[in-house]
């Protein structure tokens, strides 16, 4: 098999020829985890480096996304009979009350470039229902968006909920969006508040290659 | 009664200049926009916090605060007129007595520094657009809409001069179009399903000004237009793709004029520049004194042709010298003190010239906004009345116009730039000018579960 | 060796314009100021927030984050150059380590960015003055005037561009006189004490810049006429007297300049317009882009006839586009843009008369400004070589102007002002012309645990 | 006695005329409280209100104030004999590090024309000198003021060592100048944050006199 070949099929959003190669791979008896880490996520990551250094924009990181997530979603049956797992779940929405979701659609399209299981709640989601996604999922990690100043309080309130829950520990909450910034995280008790998507990815990855290393 | 337009309002692109239209208008205590003086336009918002029944005294002490602080500086600094935008953050549209009680409270302050001292100011009014809260959006009934009209009534009873909005029709099926810079699938979100959602919305927002002799301004993309400049500024999009979707705002904008605004057109709205060729209502601009607000490629150029000159919004947060709205009314006040100085010494032309001229050959959304070039663009829109056509055609010419500009030396665009002029451009080349058959595609290819087409009439 | 002048640096007020002036200043990069281009400057500070030795890794995260800002703005914008301030706040100066880390943190990241982009840019340092915090303050000695030193020197070694300080000479009794709006105290803090310690403190600033091949910038009062403006501001006291305190400082500024400053001048100095007619040197100054850190009745006017164009200071806070310094670099970016545009189009002197007459006409702060007016007080100043009597007629002068400007109906003045026009003539008329004469009579007014007249050798 | 004379005697600073009126009102055995109130009080509450109402500024007040202290100076020994107790006691000053103090010279001329005695701690003040001169003099008022930034979070210092001696509500905490506003007092636990001086002696009054009144 020709990682190269699948890497750039993957960098190129050419979802089709992704398809056949991984198809391909999985005939000729290769590891999935190695199709999956050194053509799938690898190629994310080359397409996150040419993002970072304005080579390309989002638009083409969408089409490679979902070029990947083409070639995972023929891996991922085949992951789970092996016992493989993913490199951590996480979970994202918008709070509520808060219709945005342009920004935490990146952030979560970033983290499922790195290899991560995401559940998007999608926007205006209710405070309680992170608490049961990520509790019904095993979730590594929790990301709350907000993008207006009069919702960025709600973030706030959906860690009260996960403290209500006595689950708060379990979890590593990170926080985003337009209004809010180092000192509010730190004032609601977040874990972590990154500016942008990709700092945002690169914080969970680091923290997820920790747990696992545990 | 709809109105046309089939040929622009200027002859002379040399007229063309801020401060002045053909088409001015008149509040009723006689501030004249667009009459010879570009006036401040002062938008301010809420620090972070929570908007419930019990917290609505202080978020009415904050809205007192921040007028005041905002009119005895207008006042202080000899400001000749003054705009104030009170744009509304959703829970006060969907309670609109909350809404409709803070904008008592800001224009009654109004009324007082006229009569004390003479400060002559007018009021718009903008709810925001809460029918994207259901989802799919419902567009011409329900609850959302409902707060919408209770809003717009009873904010045009107690002395709203403007009525505005930031219209979502079509917005629903543009967000995604936008991160995949997905031109073909803005253009039928723009063309086919904002476009008929502008018809009726204008024709309803106008007939409550006039029941209540309120003007009916004018509407803004800003969900498409400025999403995009922000995020191309953000280097997330490519700027060409947010240069296209600036121009193709400008039919669905159109819209609202041959329904019964008549300007201002809202701050936001750099699509103005191409009404305001094509109509010559009055318009607001925001630029370089709105960095507070967002920040853009186009803080000089966006005053060139502006009859007011906004902030965008700010926060009421203190900064060294005091709280941020009375900072950026007295620097609204001061840029305008300056461009009125130079039309009063007739060298409005002039004056627009250097503020055009030191953006348009930086940035191709600085580019677009020439005087030259949005006559270009007003010129192709009115040769079809149809918004669907003007809106394509725009996308072309848009596109040509940009790659004249690299030909000639005009613009220099980065690679990756360059690349998108061609991949937008191979985007929309196969898209059929028969309207019927472009929905009848799209149908199959938008997701129904986001948008529903019997919302629009389609 | 001292410098005298005895005329002023220009033959014609029509060649006195932003960003250009007969001895502009190299950088060791190679940025001309005064050249031709007025560039941005940009200054900002902290949070509010403790300093200490466990917060230093929060100060120095703090400063990379506003500094990465900055620069990244001006390059996406396109600045053709860029200088940036950073004035220490107390605690950074009382350990002159953490101001000597926190600059070269700032100066290596413009380093970087300069070696990345080829954006061009210099460094302002200004310890600020810790003398006063002695009371009475100790000029010339002891543990204040040792940090200083150690801070100018550790930032001047590590690469700062431009030494520069808000001295305070004399403030310890014109702090009391501003609030009296004492007009004949004021003349002697500021022709008297300010004066000579002028002399000592740039003879020992020239002499450290010249050891580390940094350039000697200049200085400001702004702990004498910016308070005063401030408080005029708020309506405190007298704008009058704000403005005859804004000219007074003006011999005092002078003497850094005789003693080794070449320039630019400090932002807050608006003194620098007769600095830099008396001298050609060029100049930063603030005006409605400095809204941030303090409002002003001059926000235009100011511009006039700068080289660097300044927010001021602003904080490390979120407004909704983005943090505050980089809302200021856009907005700075963007003024010089326009500015710039002008002149290259041979337009300078015209841009400047539509600054200078958007505001001359409406306060007297402004009026004192005026190009023409600039000359006259240069002129009166150059007459002799004295401190004191520069300093004395230049506010007889100043008074005289501001009475013709309201008889001429140049300028309309409430009638407490035109009283204080009259209260502030009878202060001064029995003030001895024989300094000696006015310092014996001074010593037995003002109160001697207020400052040790030793400390200024009388 | 002629308390209009003696009030425009105040108001326009005449020092030397207050003095001469005061103790000729002493001598028609005019009640000293009297001679107070309807002389010197209600002159530099004229003073305010022609300062508000941008008439006058603040060196026409300071004139005011100083000819107000002379007559004062004459009326306090015998006030303090006659067991007539002034509105209310208030200690002022500038946190440590912090030497600026027009504004805060302000607010104390200004609440001692309403008729407070003033215990002015000067600039750069130490801590636990607010509690110590507050416990030595009974204050009813105590106000603190910065005027940069990095000062600011002093403010909240100096609260603390009132709640560490035991004494916090023992005092009314009035906090102010440049940095400061609302949300930074209540997050320090001021009971008052005034953004002028005119609105600080009209807070301090009020509270004053509801005090009295209790
Ligand atoms: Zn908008
Ligand atoms: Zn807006
Ligand atoms: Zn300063």
């Amino acid at each position: 098999m020709d990682f190269e070949e699948l890497s750039l099929a993957v960098q190129k959003g050419k979802a089709k020829q992704v398809k056949e190669l991984v198809n391909q791979g999985i005939e000729e008896g290769i590891s999935i985890e190695k199709i999956l880490n050194e053509g799938l996520i690898s190629a994310m990551g080359i397409v996150g480096d040419n993002f970072k250094n304005n080579k390309i924009y989002v638009p083409e990181m969408l089409v490679a996304a979902r070029a990947m997530s083409a070639g995972l979603a023929i891996l991922e049956p085949l992951l789970t009979a092996t016992g493989v797992k993913p490199i951590g779940k996480i979970v994202i929405g918008t709070v509520k009350g808060d219709l945005h979701d342009i920004g935490k659609n990146l952030v979560a399209m970033m983290m499922k470039g790195m290899g991560a299981t995401i559940y998007d709640l999608g926007i205006d989601v209710p405070d309680i229902a992170f608490v049961e996604k990520a509790e019904e999922v095993g979730a590594d990690i929790v990301c709350i968006s907000a993008l207006l100043t009069t919702t960025m309080p709600a973030i706030g309130d959906v860690i009260r909920e996960f403290e209500k829950a006595g689950v708060r520990d379990k979890y590593r909450i990170m926080v985003g969006g337009a209004p809010v910034n180092q000192a509010f995280a730190d004032s609601v008790g977040a874990d972590a508040y990154t500016a942008n998507a990709s700092d945002a990815a690169e914080n969970a990855k680091a923290f997820l290659l920790s747990k696992s290393n545990k | 009664m709809s109105r046309q337009f089939t040929k622009l309002a200027y002859t002379s692109v040399d007229d063309f200049t801020y401060g002045s239209c053909p088409n001015p208008v008149t509040t009723k205590n006689g501030l004249v926009i667009g009459g010879g003086l570009i006036y401040p336009e002062v938008n301010f918002t809420l620090p972070p916090m929570n908007i419930r029944q019990e917290t609505m005294p202080e978020v009415l002490r904050i809205y007192k605060d921040i007028i005041d602080g905002v009119l005895k500086k207008a006042h202080e600094l000899h400001a000749p007129g003054l705009v104030v935008e009170f744009e509304t953050l959703p829970d006060m549209t969907e309670h609109p007595e909350w809404g409709i009680e803070i904008h008592k409270l800001l224009r009654d302050t109004m009324f007082e520094y006229e009569a004390k001292y003479g400060l002559k100011s007018a009021m718009r009014m903008t709810p925001n657009d809460l029918r994207e809260m259901s989802r799919p959006p419902v567009m011409r009934s329900g609850q959302y809409w409902e707060a919408m009209v209770k809003t717009f009534e009873g904010t045009a009873r107690d002395g709203a001069d403007i009525l505005a909005i930031e219209s979502t029709g079509g917005k629903e099926v543009n967000d995604e179009a936008i991160v995949n810079a997905d031109l073909r699938t803005s253009i039928f979100a723009l063309g086919c399903l904002a476009s008929r959602d502008m018809k009726w919305l204008w024709t309803n927002i106008s007939d409550i000004a006039k029941a209540h002799n309120a003007i009916s301004g004018g509407d803004s993309a800003c969900g498409f237009a400025n999403t995009s400049m922000v995020l191309a500024e953000q280097g997330f999009i490519p700027k060409v793709y947010a240069t296209v979707m600036r121009t193709i705002t400008t039919p669905r904008a159109l819209i609202a004029i041959e329904n019964g605004a008549v300007g201002p057109g809202k701050d936001c709205a750099y699509e103005n520049v191409y009404l305001k060729a094509i109509t010559g209502t009055p318009i607001a601009l925001e630029g370089k004194s709105a960095a507070c607000a967002h920040f853009s490629p186009i803080g000089n150029i966006a005053a060139s042709v502006a009859d007011l000159w906004s902030n965008e919004s700010v926060q009421q947060v203190k900064l060294l010298s005091g709280f941020a709205p009375v900072v950026s009314t007295e620097q609204l006040i001061y840029d305008c003190r300056l461009m009125n100085t130079a039309a009063n010494k007739g060298q409005a032309k002039l004056m627009r010239d250097f503020l055009v001229e030191s953006d348009c050959y930086l940035d191709p959304q600085a580019y677009i906004l020439r005087p030259e070039i949005a006559f270009e663009i007003g010129n192709e829109i009115v040769k079809t009345q149809d918004p669907f056509i003007r809106t394509l055609n725009t996308a072309k010419l848009t596109l040509e116009i940009l790659q004249r500009a690299v030909k000639n030396k005009e613009l220099v665009l980065e690679e990756r730039e360059l690349n998108w002029l061609d991949i937008l451009e191979s985007q929309i080349e196969e898209i059929p000018e028969d309207e019927e058959a472009f929905i009848a595609e799209m149908k199959k290819e938008v997701d129904t579960s986001k948008y529903n087409p019997a919302e629009y009439g389609i």
